[in-house]
């Protein structure tokens, strides 16, 4: 019994680490070849991209996959951790000059205020199932937009200057000091580019960890609980808006941190945190298996970087984009595919080895 | 005066998201996917009924039934193709790839008509009715709100009714037990794709008219907003379509003219939540009892 | 003091009076059988009793503590655990992490500890594979604790949804027709593991089974269910010779 | 000749043989029932009869006609039913509406109004909850309307996947009464019965099976007093 | 780098799929038929330096414009041509100014478009169109009631927006009703229109594109709305979209430095050259724009004299910062020249249609 317990715990222990080996030597391997010269401009400038897009992808594939609801609004939550972690960076940027302490902050910062919405979107949506719940999540995400696109802050010496839905009359403020923070569908400009692959990297090791923990403890089979029958786990003693809370915060929280790193590197514009968006990381939760944590890594650093590659078909581009999207979902539903990609994965290869070892 | 203004304008508005909701529910309650290229359908349907009347001269009435027979068969053969080999796939595969296919229907309409929006000239000949000198209704909104309700009725109908609406049902809930029935499951489906897909071009055509303006992301936004109607209505409810499409239309029109220009669809998509809390299957869903 | 009092217990759906006035108790280590025709309501009083459904009128009481109108949480919680006339597992979950998912109140640690390890998360997941290891095979279903629960023959899906109700630590267990599917040996072993429950685990269960084998076999009461209401109950085997239950129920 | 004849079938789940080669005939006018224990197969068989499963290989045939070859709602039109394991009814829709859909193969109104009325006399149960919608009806309810269906069909050959599971004693016999009368006008039987003293008892012939194989077949009466056959299915 | 070119590589970035793409594609057809002209006509400066543009989807979103920023330095662009839209042009001129890439955008309008030096610009900026509407509606006694109906989730819009409300105080303008929409409602305007009718606005002003404008103009015509309408650079190529009812853009006046319809010899040229190489479409004010831009990047190499194909990106920004300051060519959008700070050195000058025509006013 001991030996099993033992046992069930190395597979599990060692499919982790085999995850955190992966995203170590892929960046790895992708910065010495950066640095060599043998990948160019455009690999170096996918790498950050591709953090925060596996952050996304795995913290979508805990609501998802784990506690299997359908939320189509995370690029919501990545809009608040942006615009939160943002202005927090850019408040700050006097006060704690350090930007090897403001930014982790500012991620926190960004990722806590996304994960509070997590919770105030939560709690109203428990009753909701399936469809309903996407729809809702979906809602909820538009509103995110569009009320970021319409605040207004200005900051000078007198203090803040807020507004809702029309800008500041600019006649009423110090120009001096005036330091535009928020300006509507202009958005945030002047965040510090603090992001780079190495925070990246960690930021994805942190995810990584704490959602293939949490996924593998006791809260985490309350989640596979929850999706495989709802009637059961409440029945047998599961707290179910609890746990729902607890994925909804905690998806929210690491969308967030996204979110900021999102912020610290690339342009922040209200109109890219819409549903296509959030349904682009759902294709990249799904491609790479429902549940499955490696597999978002994976599918989301292949899908991203896919339509970059695709760039020498021109205005083929997108067209071959959509139906290879297409076709490997048919393939990875395909029996025949399956069992002919089985036989080639080292796993099978490891099992090989192993039977003939126990023989 | 003018709320009745609005109003009329909110109908107009919401009778075009419920036809194409009609479709979206359609396609859901049977096949039980949300085919996210319905939208893509709408504007494969505008942009043949364009060619048709600027590039072949045809006649509206030749053009509409063109446009009603290309989407027909590109429904069916869509099906075929790219959901068919996922039957017994999970629902968000399905999802992923009806999402595929609104990415690849948007490409290839922007590599044949370019990206620029086309004038498109609405095949409606009716005048429109002046109820007053303040109260216009347009002839497209007269005829949208006319074959809107008629294909809610007719579509009610076939599958509460007919013997293969009920084998929809039937495919929908259980398709082995329905194939065990005697039910073609597979030709079922591609039936109910057709039908979707027929509605889709109509809603095109009207929409197209309604707005005369076509591209290729012409059906994107109605796609996703007949779909949040859709919801409002209670999923797989064919009335349910229907009046969440009209509720969304008329709700979005009133807090334009009401609560503020910039957040009209946040105020709908709050709308929207507001209901489903307190009804969680929309307005005429049906509370599915799971009996334990 | 029984442990199980059920008075008056009563619903409706639409027009359908499913359950009226319903009242039996039960006492505790007691072995009581619920039995009758199909659609007499037997499943509707292990719905109510769980609080799947709210009962129209009438009270429960568990340990002389209400809980009628409570959610189906916290009966579990307050000592009720069942399993299902059409078998409900986690489907895409192993056969181990079923049963671990029903210690989920008994071992405890906190999802913090779970996430960063901490001692309190080995020392309990250990605890909670040995038990749950050591209830399985009550069963004997150990060897195949690590299969997808969905990969199970039938009659072994319906032992596995017992071992994860029994994981909740019950003082009453309700099995809804836990005989179904399986053939006499099957039952007969059946039979002689709820007993082996019932003593083990010195709790009440109260059992809906057609097969009369089995009832007449373990149950020491039973109450027969006709059209919601009821029609008698007492000792099994005079219930069953009682010429009422035989037209309405057993048959010649 | 044999009404319907399975001929070496094998089937199987992913890499999972289920069925190893399996053959045997149902003849016309026959109530032929399959034993077994949990997971012997004898569902897989059915599935595979009725075309819900293909076989790897082998053949079926019904009246010479190749099923395999079929597809599987052609088949019920040939003339076969198939009343399911777990019932299958179709939850949303009303008992009248599954009644229906059980005959959906069929054209002639009258001859399904017939038969609605034969089952509504079979099941007075079905006849008083007609409007019900099936998901909210007792386990036993839902048995009843799953054999009512595919009595509707009007079938040559029936197979039945247990149908006495979750039946009162009474309704237990009932429902092999109705088997037996169903067969006497006519319908050829398949059954598959955990019950195997009753199965046998109505059964013409029977066919034991153990993982997936045939591991014994003959008379059903002269099954029922093997010793083997006694220990193993019948409890002793 | 990765050049393979026996060319001066320009690069260019734009949207060429998603609901942007007209824009982007606009820009590379204008820009293409500019290096087309130019290689035909013996190439660039004394020794026929050619060129090529290799041009770069970026679906109107920063994040792939920096992506495809880095394809281009990849393939060898030596300098660039964009980007099309302001937001990913703001985010691209953070790394083209790292790099000291010399950039002309055709069309970011932006104030931040051009905020480093290595960044210059064809089209004005959206404060200054703003204010010069403003202007020119206040100088002119166009109207003293005025409505606005602008695009709340475009900041090119909102930009305009803002800079004429500041403005419109000046001039004594009483703006009487602002009506907003977004991009996510964007066909049936029918509520804003009724309002403007109720507010009594002698005048509308649309500082958006032409696509909404056009279903603006017909909703309006049918609510029987009489105002007068003026708009900004991004109602050029309106009367396209009025097709079917060329009469609804009877009026209306917008400030825009190019017409199709102008009898200037450059602009006859480049539209019959534009008509005759993208299958009869007519030029709008993006690609005049990037034709303009392609030409004056002709001239800065020229005022540099640069002569090394192979020069590199970073030498080549240094000698075309100086450059751009000192040419001064006629374009189809009129004349060019160009200010330190990036900016052309001319206010833009307001058109209005008259017979289906733009004329000066
Ligand atoms: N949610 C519901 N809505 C409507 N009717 C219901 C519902 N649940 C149960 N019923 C009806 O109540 C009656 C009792 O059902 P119940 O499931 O309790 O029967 P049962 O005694 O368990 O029968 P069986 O032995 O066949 O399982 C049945 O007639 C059933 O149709
Ligand atoms: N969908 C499936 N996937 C994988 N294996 C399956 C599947 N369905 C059945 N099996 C396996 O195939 C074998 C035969 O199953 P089958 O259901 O035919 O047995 P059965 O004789 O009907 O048993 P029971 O009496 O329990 O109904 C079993 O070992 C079972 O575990
Ligand atoms: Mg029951
Ligand atoms: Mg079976």
């Amino acid at each position: 019994m001991r030996k099993l317990f033992l046992k069930s715990i190395k597979s599990s222990t060692r499919n982790k680490f085999s995850t955190y080996i992966m995203v170590i030597a892929f960046f790895s391997i992708a910065a010495i070849l950066v640095e060599a010269g043998i990948l160019g401009s455009l690999f170096k400038g996918l790498l950050v991209p591709m953090c925060y897009y596996i952050i996304l992808a795995v913290s979508l594939n805990l609501t998802v996959g784990i506690l299997g609801e359908l939320s189509l609004g995370h690029a919501g939550f990545m809009c608040v951790g942006a615009y939160v972690g943002g202005v927090f960076s850019i408040l700050t940027k006097d006060i704690i000059t350090s930007a090897l302490i403001r930014f982790p902050l500012a991620l926190v910062v960004g990722g806590l205020a996304a994960g509070l919405f997590g919770i105030l979107i939560g709690i109203p949506i428990l009753r909701l199932k399936g469809d309903y719940l996407a729809i809702v999540t979906l809602a909820f995400g538009e509103i995110i937009k569009k009320l970021v696109q319409n605040i207004y802050i200005i900051k000078d010496v007198t203090g803040f200057h807020f507004s809702f839905a029309t800008s500041i009359d600019t006649s009423t403020i110090d120009s001096e000091s005036k330091q535009v923070i928020l300006n509507g569908p202009m958005s945030i400009s002047g965040i510090p580019k603090n992001a780079n692959i190495v925070i990246g990297v960690i930021l994805v090791l942190i995810t990584l960890f704490v959602i293939m923990n949490l996924v593998d403890s006791r809260s985490g089979r309350a989640f596979m609980a929850i999706r495989d029958n709802r009637i059961v786990a409440e029945g047998i003693g599961i707290n179910i808006t609890k746990y729902k809370l607890i994925v909804f915060s905690f998806s929210a929280f690491f969308a967030g941190v996204a979110g900021s790193l999102f912020a610290h590197f690339s342009t922040v514009d209200p109109t890219k945190f819409d549903y296509n968006l959030s349904i682009l990381i759902l294709v990249f939760v799904v491609l790479g298996g429902i549940g499955n944590i490696r597999g978002s890594v994976i599918a989301a650093v292949i899908l991203y970087a896919l339509p970059e590659l695709l760039r020498s078909f021109q205005n083929y581009r997108m067209l071959i984009y959509a139906i290879v999207l297409i076709v490997m979902m048919i393939l990875n539903n395909n029996e025949k595919f399956l069992r002919f990609k089985e036989r080639f994965t080292f796993k099978r290869l490891f099992a090989k080895k192993h039977a003939k070892e126990d023989a | 005066m003018s709320f009745l203004n609005y109003l009329i304008s909110g109908l107009s508005l919401g009778s075009i998201y419920a036809l194409i909701a009609l479709g979206y529910t359609m396609v859901y309650g049977i096949a039980k996917m949300l085919n996210f290229a319905h939208g893509d359908i709408i504007m494969v349907g505008g942009f043949t009924v364009f060619t048709a009347i600027s590039s072949f001269q045809f006649s509206p009435a030749i053009s509409i039934i063109t446009g009603i027979i290309v989407c027909t068969v590109l429904g069916v053969v869509i099906e075929k193709v790219a959901y068919k080999p996922l039957r017994n796939a999970s629902s968000l595969s399905v999802l992923i790839t009806a999402i595929g296919v609104s990415y690849l229907l948007q490409n290839l309409a922007l590599l044949i008509f370019g990206s620029s929006s086309q004038n498109f000239s609405s095949v409606v000949t009716m005048k429109p009715w002046q109820i007053n000198k303040q109260l216009v209704i347009s002839g497209e909104t007269i005829v949208t709100i006319i074959v809107t309700t008629a294909i809610m009725i007719a579509l009610t109908l076939f599958v509460n009714k007919s013997k293969p609406g009920k084998a929809m049902l039937a495919v929908s809930e259980d398709k082995g037990a329905a194939q065990l029935m005697g039910i073609n499951v597979n030709k079922t489906i591609s039936v109910t794709f057709a039908i979707g897909s027929a509605l889709a071009a109509v809603a095109g055509i009207l929409l197209c008219s309604l707005y005369p303006q076509i591209n290729a992301y012409t059906g994107q936004m109605p796609g996703i907003k007949a779909f949040i109607a859709a919801v409002l209505g209670g999923i797989g409810s064919i009335p349910g379509a229907m009046i969440g499409g009209i509720l969304l239309g008329i709700i979005e029109n009133l807090s334009k003219a009401y609560i503020s220009t910039q957040l009209a669809d946040a105020i709908s998509f709050a709308v929207l939540i507001i209901v489903l809390i307190i009804k969680p299957t929309g307005i005429l869903g049906k509370k599915i009892t799971e009996k334990v | 003091m029984a442990l199980l009092e059920i008075k008056d217990l009563c619903i409706s759906f639409g027009g359908l009076q499913a359950v009226q006035n319903f009242s039996i108790s039960i006492e505790q280590n007691q072995l009581y059988g619920l039995i009758g025709p199909n659609g007499a309501g037997k499943t509707t009083v292990f719905n109510l009793l769980t609080g799947v459904y709210k009962p129209t009128s009438g009270s429960i009481t568990l340990d002389g503590q209400g809980i009628s109108g409570k959610s189906p949480m916290e009966i579990n919680k307050s000592g009720i655990a069942r399993t299902y006339q059409n078998i409900r597992l986690f489907s895409n979950m192993s056969v181990l992490d079923n049963v671990k998912v029903g210690l989920h109140n008994q071992i405890k640690y906190s999802a913090f500890s779970g996430i960063f390890r901490l001692p309190s998360y080995w020392k309990q997941e250990k605890l909670m594979n040995e038990r749950a290891l050591k209830l399985l095979k009550v069963f004997d279903l150990e060897h195949q604790s690590k299969n997808l629960s969905c990969n199970l023959p039938y009659g072994k899906q319906r032992k596995l949804e017992i071992v994860r109700a029994l994981a909740t630590n019950p003082k009453l267990l309700l099995l809804d027709e836990p005989a179904a599917g399986m053939n006499p040996n099957e039952t007969a072993e059946l039979m002689n593991t709820i007993k082996f429950i019932r003593d083990e685990f010195n709790i009440a269960i109260l059992l809906i089974e057609h097969d009369m084998r089995l009832v007449s076999g373990i149950c020491e009461q039973v109450a027969v269910l006709n059209f919601g209401s009821e029609l008698t109950h007492g000792n099994t085997n005079e219930v069953l010779k009682d010429p009422r239950v035989i037209t309405a129920y057993l048959g010649e | 000749m044999a009404l319907l004849s399975i001929n070496d079938i094998h089937v199987y789940y992913g890499v999972i043989e289920a069925i190893k080669g399996i053959s045997f005939e149902v003849n016309q006018g026959e109530i032929v029932t399959l034993i077994g224990a949990n997971g012997a197969g004898k569902t897989t068989i059915l599935h595979t009869i009725t075309g819900l499963i293909p076989p790897k290989s082998g053949l079926i045939e019904l009246e010479g006609v190749d099923l395999t070859k079929t597809p599987a709602h052609k088949i019920v039109s040939m003339g076969i039913a198939h009343v399911p394991e777990g019932r299958r009814v179709f939850q949303q829709l009303s008992v009248y509406d599954n009644l229906l859909l059980g005959a959906y193969t069929r054209r002639d109104k009258a001859g399904i109004n017939n038969t609605l009325s034969k089952v509504y006399e079979s099941f007075p149960r079905l006849k008083e909850r007609r409007n019900q919608v099936a998901g909210t009806l007792s386990g036993g309810e839902q048995q009843m309307l799953a054999m009512g269906r595919a009595l509707m069909s009007a079938p040559k050959i029936m197979l039945l996947d247990e149908p006495s599971m979750g039946l009162s004693p009474l309704l237990v016999a009932e429902i092999f009464d109705i088997i037996k009368k169903v067969n006497e006008s006519g319908v050829t039987v398949l059954l598959v019965e955990q019950n195997a003293k009753m199965a046998l008892e109505i059964a013409s012939r029977a066919y034991v099976l153990e993982t997936g194989r045939i591991v014994m077949s003959g008379d059903a009466k002269e099954l029922s007093t093997n010793d083997q056959v006694k220990k193993a299915y019948l409890g002793g | 780098s990765g050049k393979k070119s026996d060319a001066l590589v320009i690069g260019g970035i734009g949207p060429l799929t998603g609901e942007n793409a007209q824009y982007g594609e606009a820009v590379r057809n204008g820009a293409q038929l500019a290096v087309d002209e130019i290689n035909a006509a013996g190439g660039v400066g004394t020794n026929g330096m050619k060129l090529e543009l290799n041009f770069q989807d970026d679906e109107g979103d920063s994040e792939k414009a920096v992506n495809a920023y880095n394809t281009l330095k990849d393939n060898g662009m030596q300098l660039l041509m964009g980007t099309v839209t302001s937001k990913p042009c703001i985010a691209v001129s953070e790394y083209t100014y790292s790099d000291n890439m010399f950039m002309l955008t055709p069309s970011g309008s932006a104030i931040d478009c051009t905020k480093y030096d290595n960044a210059f610009r064809v089209c004005f900026t959206d404060p200054t169109q703003g204010k010069s509407s403003a202007q020119y509606i206040g100088v002119n006694d166009l109207a003293t009631k005025v409505a606005v109906i602008y695009d709340s989730s475009s900041d090119y819009s909102a930009g305009i927006y803002d800079a004429f409300v500041a403005e419109a105080k000046n001039q004594g303008i009483e703006i009487v009703i602002t009506q907003a929409f977004t991009k996510d409602s964007k066909t049936d305007f029918s509520v804003q229109i009724q309002k403007v009718k109720e507010s009594g606005a002698e005048l509308v002003f649309l500082p958006i594109y032409y696509n909404e404008a056009a279903l603006i103009l017909q909703q309006a015509s049918s609510a029987g709305v009489t105002a007068k309408v003026f708009g900004c650079d991004g109602l050029d190529g309106i009367i396209n979209q009025l097709a079917g009812d060329a009469s609804l853009a009877e009026g209306v006046m917008l400030l825009t430095p190019f017409s199709v319809n102008s009898s200037d010899e450059t602009t006859k040229k480049f539209v019959s050259a534009y008509k005759t190489a993208f299958s009869n479409e007519l030029p709008n004010q993006f690609a005049a724009d990037a034709y303009d831009a392609i030409y004056a990047i002709k001239a800065a190499l020229e005022q540099a004299k640069v002569t090394d194909l192979e020069i590199d990106a970073s030498e080549l920004c240094d000698l075309l910062k100086i450059a751009m300051t000192k040419i001064n060519i006629d374009g189809v959008t009129g004349e060019m020249a160009w200010t330190a700070a990036g900016e052309r050195a001319k206010d833009p000058v307001p058109m209005k249609i008259v017979n289906g025509t733009y004329v000066a006013m």
